[in-house]
């Protein structure tokens, strides 16, 4: 057990500073520090293919798939001076750390091939389509159906359904989509994991305004929207198990890049506090220091995760992972809000405009809903970590 | 001692209740804080000049209906209820309670008369831009300048200020051989006014920034105001934490209705222990701030009975309820959000609009935080140590 | 609405404070303050029957039974001045607060002429035997089986099982028992509530120890115990709504008396702030500012409850009562360990003796658990005063 | 960078967990703490002389196996599961990390000989009687007289001081040209020394206190020693902390196996949410004091390897470890205690037992808030304030 990291690895992290520090301070200075997900996504765009034709959009992939081979040490590294040098999220994680992953890891050869360099290359962006608006945290309650059809294209799905909190639909070339291909089948049995091109006539996007003002989750629909029945990821019928895949490659090495997009903000509300005074304050200072503590645990439990996920077993801290964070994040939230104090609660702009603290308070609302509520990671941890009994459905 | 409404407070409720559901609903709301005004000022003209709510608690000899603070705070929760944005809390909640503190006199009693009867509507500009509700916070001065007392400085957070006619204005007082806080009354079209509506996170309800340049005053209500100002805003924490409590009750109910009806793995969600026990403790908040309200309404109509006797208590009710209702508040509305799940992030949703309101009134009137000092200090924490 | 007592009500505060600080200044010195509810039982059993004499034990009960009928204000008051004087916890409350006042509603007139007097005078006390080794929060899984025997005595019941946290059983002359009479029956149905006798051969009393040190409560065996068959109060496989009509006795004015020994509690931890230099932390000060807070509002809810139980209804204020006092005292009992500090890590003698605070930081611990657990009164508010569907059990 | 145990680590725990659940079972605790020395000395002797683990993290130089602190954390950790109570903590965690960072000399060499061997144990004397962990806590005073160095004043809260052999003793430097603190070894037997058990609430583990009386030191480790009673307090943190992640995991384990066993309303209780999700809670807190020991532990090595680079995040860590360890050990105990009902709450089953120690480690080297404060220094709150 050993926390330092080499001489070698301490050069690669020179090599990637450099580079992305001159990209971030000249041709994309414009997109530095970006919080909101949906803005200058043209630019962002833009920036997510330089980073893929400089090699550095997916450096843990092979190389022939526009990675690096890199080590985990590697890619700690990589996600930390990314976040450094305020480089802003990023429009195609989905496909970089979702979708790019599910496929190298239960796709076929064809399907490695046909999606994996895009994603790297910024070519594609992807969205994801799991929730409906009656499976929010009863995920195997999909409704969405798709059926084989043998047309002049040869055969294809075709696709009808209502997916909702698709995030980034509006940019998105490509939606993996969780649906029913068994008809009359309940719960997991039956579901297929589809990769389904949203720019096509039976597919509509339609924005969501949240609470913060902006939209950055959809409601997407599916009409008769089609895809080469070559594009299902596994066996028809059995996507459960791709689907549940893909949830787990979301506790991987981004975790890190949104720990230090956490840890801007922290930055963020510690200048405030020392700004206006806060600082001063006995009590702000506790829970300063106690969103510090967590902050730095967080990071803690990320290497113990990565670390252990390098031999295959996943532990009891990455299923305690989202519960942390997304809890976390709310507290901060509301620290934010305290420390700015009532000039926090004014628009910048007529727009419902927001600071970024304020905006940051309003927004974690959502942490611990999306991805899986408290409620449901709190039943996840007891039931795979503890062993304690299942939950009863009502209906089945 | 009976701790309970009687027949003629339950019926000011109903009524109450009655008329807002009909005029003020939420989906009413959202259309009238569209409106220049923020609010739809035919419905406050009822509720005036028809109903006569402002003057409830305004003394008979004035025009109002000389009841206490115990109706008015029946209804200030009802209007919590639908968070209802007009200028009823900031006029007849603070600004009143404010000049009901100062000395008595003419003038001031004229300015009662004219909200009374709805003819004009008040707000308090009690602090500057850091929102804080402490002394140093206040940013407005009244100099005297040949003889005459002048308004400088600035106020901001002042309370549906925009469409006020009447501001009631706590001032450091630097006129000659002055010291504390004066107590000054200005018409809102008085010359070397700005007046500037400002948009908040809270959409419900506006605040306003006042921009004072040698204002002339129409009244100085209070010489020597630090002790009428301090009061005044009490009794204005208990109307404010009368509001909080019909809010944050309305969201407990429209949150034990969606889970109650809402499906996932085959059961309404509110048969999830998860959601229940929630549930349950939003209620044990809301119920702490019922018992803190009432209580702290009738302190305040102890107090103005007999003020030698119930200033201590006040005090502490007023902080009291402050804290309970701002923390609780917030707390129940939060849950709110969490219990919706993703609809309850939606801008389409209502719950974000009980949430940002309660985070406004967080601020308003002082933080929970500076409630608890003061609290501290009032029950004897300050005193020096020594040995038992 | 009013908050204010009448002249007529404070003058008789003046006359019971003056009793009672007469009583306790003079001959019942030595039991002044004393927070273990087993220390000097003796002695305080003497003074519960001194309180008795002079008419000061029940004050609310008719005349006859040996009260005052006195008005809820007057009630108010006496618990006021009762706790101030420095008199301790009774040892009789189990008889006075649930006993009677169950008896008085819900029992025949023979009942009442025989148990009533005995209690408001002090000379009988009792016990609760309600909850079994598997019968916890499960209150309605009771095994106490009692069957109908016609003996030499007339008819009797015979009693045979185990009931455990019966507070005071070693002290108590009676026990109001619920036990099941219908062979064969489940859950609420078929019990009865029976009064029986103590000190009999059938009956053995053993002392639970808990991490106090104290032994407070206790395993009652009953082991062909036996009791009149007259002395079953409502009719027999009856009995739960009885047993449930006691626990709401337990809302009733008692609370106040046990909000002035929080009070007391309160106070002591408010001097120990003041002495050691804590009251000076400006986060200590925060939470004893909340502690205040929460006390106040107990009250305040009490008066709410109280007022409207004359009017008959039981109103959500009662339902959400156990939960917040008892949360509120384990917080307590928190902050009185870190206001004291190390030092009150510290025996006061080898017994494990402990200063009070301490001593109630331990206690507390149990607060949210007798009496139905947080858990079981947060089911409870939110089946019966929000109306959420009711947990389904795993056995009917 | 490779945050996982090596096998090398992996079997020291096996090890030790093997020995301690046949030696050290709780039941056998229970027996143990009623001794006079409040732990079983043959234990001791055979975790020492046969096991060598009082020397795991010592210098191979001075008889230790050189290992680190990911070792010895290791170790403590496995004694916290089952609360153990001897000196193990006390010595090889404590006063061993105090000595090995005050100025090398022969004499200190010896002691930690001493240690390393088994042949003494060793308990630091850090604080006064209010048991705080600031400097002003101090009540022991080295003075001079006539040339000798003498200790004066008192020490509390000195753990398994009673059966010490060797005191390492923080006290205020008042010899003549000196100020700060100085680090003072003096032995058991010594002249104008007292030492008395204090028993604690805490069941498991005792106290002493300690009388000075112009005491000769055996050895001023340490001139101006306020750094090294520092850096020592710090990585003495991190060991307590593991043991208190091994108590945390032990009632968390102990509290879900008898919740999956306890059968209420005919179904065992851990099938229903509200407990369920208190034990996932619970599970947070504990895997969260696991990412920070561990990682902690490394950076007590780092710093050892280096420690002009590691003195900061030495000082954070240690900081950060003794926050979330505290709170979260307290938490995890109490909450066992509230999942067991009316059992937990008993004299005869062990909940109390942890949620005591748990008590116990909250003041033990700081409390959190203590701690949480100096988090706010370290990382720049008190920096001035100015215009950004």
């Amino acid at each position: 057990m050993k926390i330092r990291f080499t001489a070698a690895e301490e050069a690669f992290r020179a090599e990637c500073a450099a580079w992305l520090n001159e990209q971030i301070s000249g041709p994309f200075a414009d997109i530095r520090g970006i919080v909101s997900q949906t803005f200058r996504a043209e630019q962002r765009m833009e920036w997510e293919r330089a980073l893929g034709r400089a090699r550095w959009s997916v450096i843990g992939w092979p190389e022939k798939y526009g990675g690096r081979d890199a080590s985990l040490a590697e890619q700690v590294i990589f996600a930390e001076e990314y976040a450094r040098s305020g480089a802003p999220g990023r429009v195609g994680h989905l496909g970089t750390e979702l979708a790019g992953p599910t496929i190298l890891h239960f796709g076929n050869d064809l399907q490695c091939e046909r999606f994996l360099l895009p994603i790297a290359r910024g070519e594609e962006f992807w969205c994801q389509g799991y929730s409906e608006p009656n499976a929010g945290s009863d995920l195997s309650n999909v409704r969405t159906r798709a059926r084989l059809e043998h047309g002049p294209n040869g055969p294809e799905w075709v696709i009808e359904g209502q997916k909702i909190w698709t995030s980034l639909a509006q940019f998105a070339d490509w939606c993996f989509v969780v649906c029913r291909t068994e008809e009359g089948s309940k719960g997991p049995a039956g579901i297929s994991y589809l990769l389904v091109p949203m720019k096509q006539k039976g597919v509509t996007v339609k924005p969501i305004r949240q609470m913060t003002g902006d939209a950055e989750f959809n409601e997407t629909f599916f009409d008769g929207a089609r895809t080469k029945a070559e594009y299902c990821v596994g066996k028809p019928g059995e996507g459960w198990k791709v689907a549940m895949g893909t949830l787990a490659f979301e506790r991987g090495v981004s975790t890190l890049a949104q720990q230090m997009t956490f840890r801007n903000e922290l930055d963020l509300l510690i200048a405030a506090a020392r700004e206006n005074g806060a600082a001063k304050d006995p009590l702000i200072r506790q829970r300063i220091a106690e969103a510090w503590v967590g902050l730095r645990i967080m990071r803690y439990s990320a290497l113990r995760m990565l670390s252990r996920a390098t031999s295959g077993s996943l532990g009891a801290e990455a299923l305690t992972y989202k519960l942390y964070w997304a809890t976390w994040r709310k507290k901060l939230g509301e620290l934010a809000m305290d420390v700015v104090g009532a000039p926090g609660e004014l628009c910048t702009d007529e727009g419902y405009g927001l600071a970024d603290l304020p905006y940051l308070y309003l927004f974690s609302r959502a942490d611990t809903i999306y991805g899986g509520t408290n409620q449901i990671q709190r039943n996840i941890i007891a039931e795979r970590a503890l062993g304690l009994p299942k939950e009863s459905r009502g209906d089945r | 001692m009976r701790f309970a409404f009687t027949e003629d407070q339950n019926l000011i409720r109903e009524t109450a209740r009655e008329f807002l559901s009909e005029r003020a609903s939420i989906a009413q709301l959202r259309k009238d804080i569209t409106r220049p005004e923020g609010h739809d000022p035919a419905l406050w003209q009822a509720m005036t000049r028809e109903l006569g709510w402002a003057g409830i608690a305004l003394p008979e000899s004035t025009g109002g209906s000389g009841l206490g603070m115990v109706e008015l705070a029946i209804l200030l929760e009802e209007q919590g209820r639908c968070l209802y944005g007009g200028p009823f809390l900031a006029s007849a909640g603070i600004a009143s309670a404010l000049l009901l503190e100062s000395a008595a006199s003419e003038t001031r009693d004229a300015l009662v008369s004219r909200l009374a009867s709805g003819e004009a509507s008040a707000a308090a500009a009690i602090t500057g831009d850091t929102g804080r509700s402490d002394e140093l916070a206040v940013a407005a001065e009244l100099i005297e300048r040949d003889g005459r007392a002048l308004l400088q400085g600035h106020a901001s957070f002042v309370l549906n200020g925009h469409t006020a006619d009447i501001f009631v204005v706590v001032a450091h007082d630097r006129r000659t051989g002055k010291s504390g806080l004066a107590l000054v009354a200005i018409g809102a079209g008085v010359w070397g006014l700005e007046i500037k509506k400002l948009a908040a996170m809270d959409l419900t309800r506006p605040y306003a920034r006042l921009v004072f340049k040698d204002t002339p005053p129409q009244a100085v209500l209070a010489d020597g105001g630090t002790p009428c100002a301090a009061r005044g805003l009490q009794i204005a924490q208990v109307a404010l934490a009368a509001e909080q409590l019909g809010a944050m009750q309305t969201v407990l109910e429209l949150t034990t209705g969606y889970t109650s009806q809402r499906v996932q793995f085959g059961r309404v969600i509110g048969s999830f222990q998860a959601i229940k026990h929630r549930l349950a403790d939003m209620m044990v908040v809301c119920e702490a701030a019922r018992s803190a309200v009432y209580y702290a309404a009738c302190v305040v109509d102890e107090y103005r009975a007999d003020p030698s006797s119930g200033a201590q208590e006040l005090a502490e009710a007023a902080a009291l309820v402050k804290v309970q209702c701002s923390a609780g508040f917030h707390e129940v509305a939060g849950n709110a959000i969490q219990l919706h799940g993703g609809i309850g992030f939606t801008w389409e949703y209502d719950t974000h609009l009980f949430f940002k309101r309660a985070r406004a009134t967080i601020n308003l009137l002082g933080h929970p935080q500076h409630h608890r000092e003061r609290i501290a200090s009032l029950i004897g924490l300050d005193a020096s140590m020594g040995a038992p």
